[in-house]
């Protein structure tokens, strides 16, 4: 099973030279660490910020250059600023080739459910609806289970739905899977994690063809 | 030059009633209108309905006004991050519209721009699109949207002229961009305010001709809502 | 009978302190030329330009600042630039207090048609649509007939329509009109010219009550 | 950084065939594309469907491809100043669709930001509307104008750097703004292009992930369609 941390870095991988990227709050952000190097890659914050930098170091703060999870940041050179509806507006015209975010529940046809619980208290759906019906590639970072060991991954989605038929991939703590027009499609296992259990955890039909390799991490 | 100048936030928010519409600039705690809210605050205006992308925290931004009962309504893609909001969201107190961030910025520009209502694929197949029309272009299905109707729009710039031209800084330009000139009034507050001649016209992101008004924000606080650093 | 700087020189006493004018192309232009120095008043030239300052001195026009009539202009303090969508966003949104255009027909209920003679070359309505559709107050520079002599203040438009009821006043050659919802109102007579001799050379029925006065000039 | 520099104008307009739909910045001839034109205009390509606000003079601007019978079809809002372009529209061989200006800007603006359709009051009531979905909004009426699909966007800027952001001078801003990242590819020729971390992130007015090209323009005329002066 993977941590957190492993998850982002298996998520990298899909990560492009090139690639304009937008990183939902949580173990999305955690992506950007994982980058390797040599591949030119943005970060885009949909509060107006392209060409997103580390942290700033302690004593460095600058209360007007955040990110959208409201964190200081600082920015690369040929880094730029723009408005909101500006942002949104290269989300919608699918200038951003690549969307890490986590969710709820994720369903066998790529809906997704990030958003609301209903009964709990609503803190709103943000840039996330935006963003997933106007993406032409999703990569959901989330865990399989929820807190109870049942599935997060399923033929429907349970909860209000954030946007349909919108997530290309799915890389849990144990698995890696696709959305294809078949279906849900295994393609990694976790490192040590067997294909029976991934089954058995997925109230999802999978579609497994051949050997399920396991994830290969290089560091 | 038409001079828009007025003396103080005080000052900036006369006219503003209870029971109206108000656009608010800032994304979480970055480039909000920190004074004409606290202004505001002070006043006894009630019964306001709000669009602003967040609704500040328990002792800044929006929340002074949420503590003083001053809203009613919200209009936001993202609340939380405050104990009182919550608590009144739940007992039915204030009243919530949430709204995609895109969706919510395009109403705004939309209003600025002129333009009543547009589509965008933002919530298709979601509650959001419960009772809207939906319409299928280019083979995908969006959802229409109305350009909001506010009777102001607060928004704080960097700095500012006399004419009431604007110039943001970094990240908070945010919703303070696309909600100038998107009200009947725009009040805008700014860090510097200087004389006409002194912005360079190519950098001007707001022309003054969508601000009403203008004042230097008697104190800046700025407060940041999630310090992250990384050691040297 | 006014000449076109007479026309232009009536149709600046329209404009008030604090008012942000949009000049067509012709005799609106000449209008900037009478607006009194103590006024505040801005330009708005709808390819991107707020702030608009007289011609420039010669050897310093700059290809890049220039007007809607394409003419090298130059900018006072305060002006700005934007792009065209922008531009239009303001027209729109009607922050322009006064648009100032040419006209080939008026009618009496406001209808305004200045871009195309059927038969003849178009060169295109440019900008003029959206103004008309867009702008509260609307003042149409114009002579009042046409070569034959004959009215272009109508019952009916019968060129190609520019806009709908939407034109507020017109300022023309022999008199200075009212569109209301009675009809087309006869406010000022130029100087020499008969309120009879109006009323022959306009098609439109014409609302007169009262004396009607002549045109008054300080210069 | 991603790197979106290219060579020239001739590696900039590759992949441009006959029949394609290009948007050219530009009002006049004040901040058109000229190098990119030259190209074209020494290039096969035929059968071109070009958005411009207008269509050049004789020998300058698009009046190159029109005299070399490259465009099939214009989109514009003003035409004329050009003998060539009556000669071929008057003898039916050149297609014009005459589009209001703004309209024609927030088509551009729509393209750019994803909205596929939006409603406007330009052209209500005039043959413009002919054939279009007419919708009342706050008791006005208006009519329903979609986004812009088009192959190649080709803007022309002051200041460029090897990321793709750009920054515009004066009122050579125009058509080129909303025309950047409206089509599948954007192409930006500059008169200045500089290293990344050059341009000050607050002053760009588009940022590099709506440029795909950039290159420095051989040599820029800049030509003055009406030289208006008055005397020291």
């Amino acid at each position: 099973m993977l941590n957190k941390e492993q998850i982002a870095q298996r998520i990298a991988k899909e990560v492009k030279d090139g690639y304009y990227v937008n990183l939902g709050i949580g173990i999305p952000t955690l992506v950007a660490n994982y980058v390797p190097e040599n591949l030119n890659v943005e970060f885009q914050s949909e509060n107006g910020v392209l060409g997103m930098g580390p942290f700033p170091f302690e004593g460095e703060e600058d209360a007007d250059i955040i990110n959208a999870g409201k964190q200081t940041i600082t920015t690369l050179p040929g880094a730029s600023f723009f408005d909101s509806a500006f942002s949104f507006g290269m989300i919608r015209s699918q200038k951003v080739d690549l969307t890490i975010l986590g969710a709820m529940e994720v369903s066998e046809k790529g809906d997704i459910a990030n958003w609301k619980i209903p009964g709990k208290m609503v803190k709103g759906m943000g840039g996330a609806m935006d963003l997933v019906a106007s993406a032409e590639n999703i990569i959901v970072a989330m865990m399989h289970t929820n807190k109870e060991g049942e599935s997060k991954v399923l033929r429907e989605c349970t909860l209000p739905l954030t946007g349909v038929q919108c997530v290309r991939k799915i890389v849990s703590n144990l698995a890696v899977m696709e959305v294809t027009p078949n279906g849900l499609k295994l393609l990694e296992r976790a490192p040590g994690v067997s294909v029976e259990k991934i089954v058995e955890l997925t109230e999802a039909p999978l579609l497994i063809e051949g050997t399920i390799p396991e994830m290969q991490f290089e560091s | 030059m038409i001079d828009k100048r007025v003396a103080d936030s005080q000052a900036a928010i006369a006219g503003i009633e209870s029971g109206m519409t108000l656009m608010l600039g800032g994304f979480g705690l970055c480039g909000i209108p920190e004074n004409c809210i606290k202004a505001l605050s002070q006043s006894q205006v009630t019964d306001l309905t709000c669009i602003s992308n967040n609704a500040g925290v328990d002792d800044f931004g929006l929340g002074l006004l949420l503590k003083g009962r001053q809203i009613k309504k919200m209009i936001s893609s993202y609340v939380g991050e405050n104990a009182e909001f919550e608590r009144q969201m739940l007992s039915g107190e204030l009243e919530v519209e949430l709204t995609p961030q895109g969706t919510l910025a395009e109403k705004c520009r939309a209003a600025q721009a002129g333009i009543p209502a547009f589509y965008t694929p933002a919530g298709y197949g979601t509650e959001v699109a419960q009772g809207k029309e939906q319409r299928e272009f280019n083979g995908k299905m969006h959802i229409l949207e109305h350009a909001f109707q506010a009777d102001f729009a607060i928004v704080k710039a960097w700095k500012g002229d006399y004419a009431g031209n604007l110039i943001f800084r970094g990240s908070a330009r945010n919703f303070n961009h696309p909600m100038a000139g998107a009200a009947k009034i725009t009040i805008a507050e700014v860090e510097h305010l200087v004389p006409v001649g002194e912005l360079d016209p190519n950098a001007i992101h707001i022309p003054g001709i969508m601000v009403q008004r203008i004042f230097q924000g008697e104190v800046y606080e700025k407060r940041i809502e999630q310090r992250t650093t990384r050691k040297k």
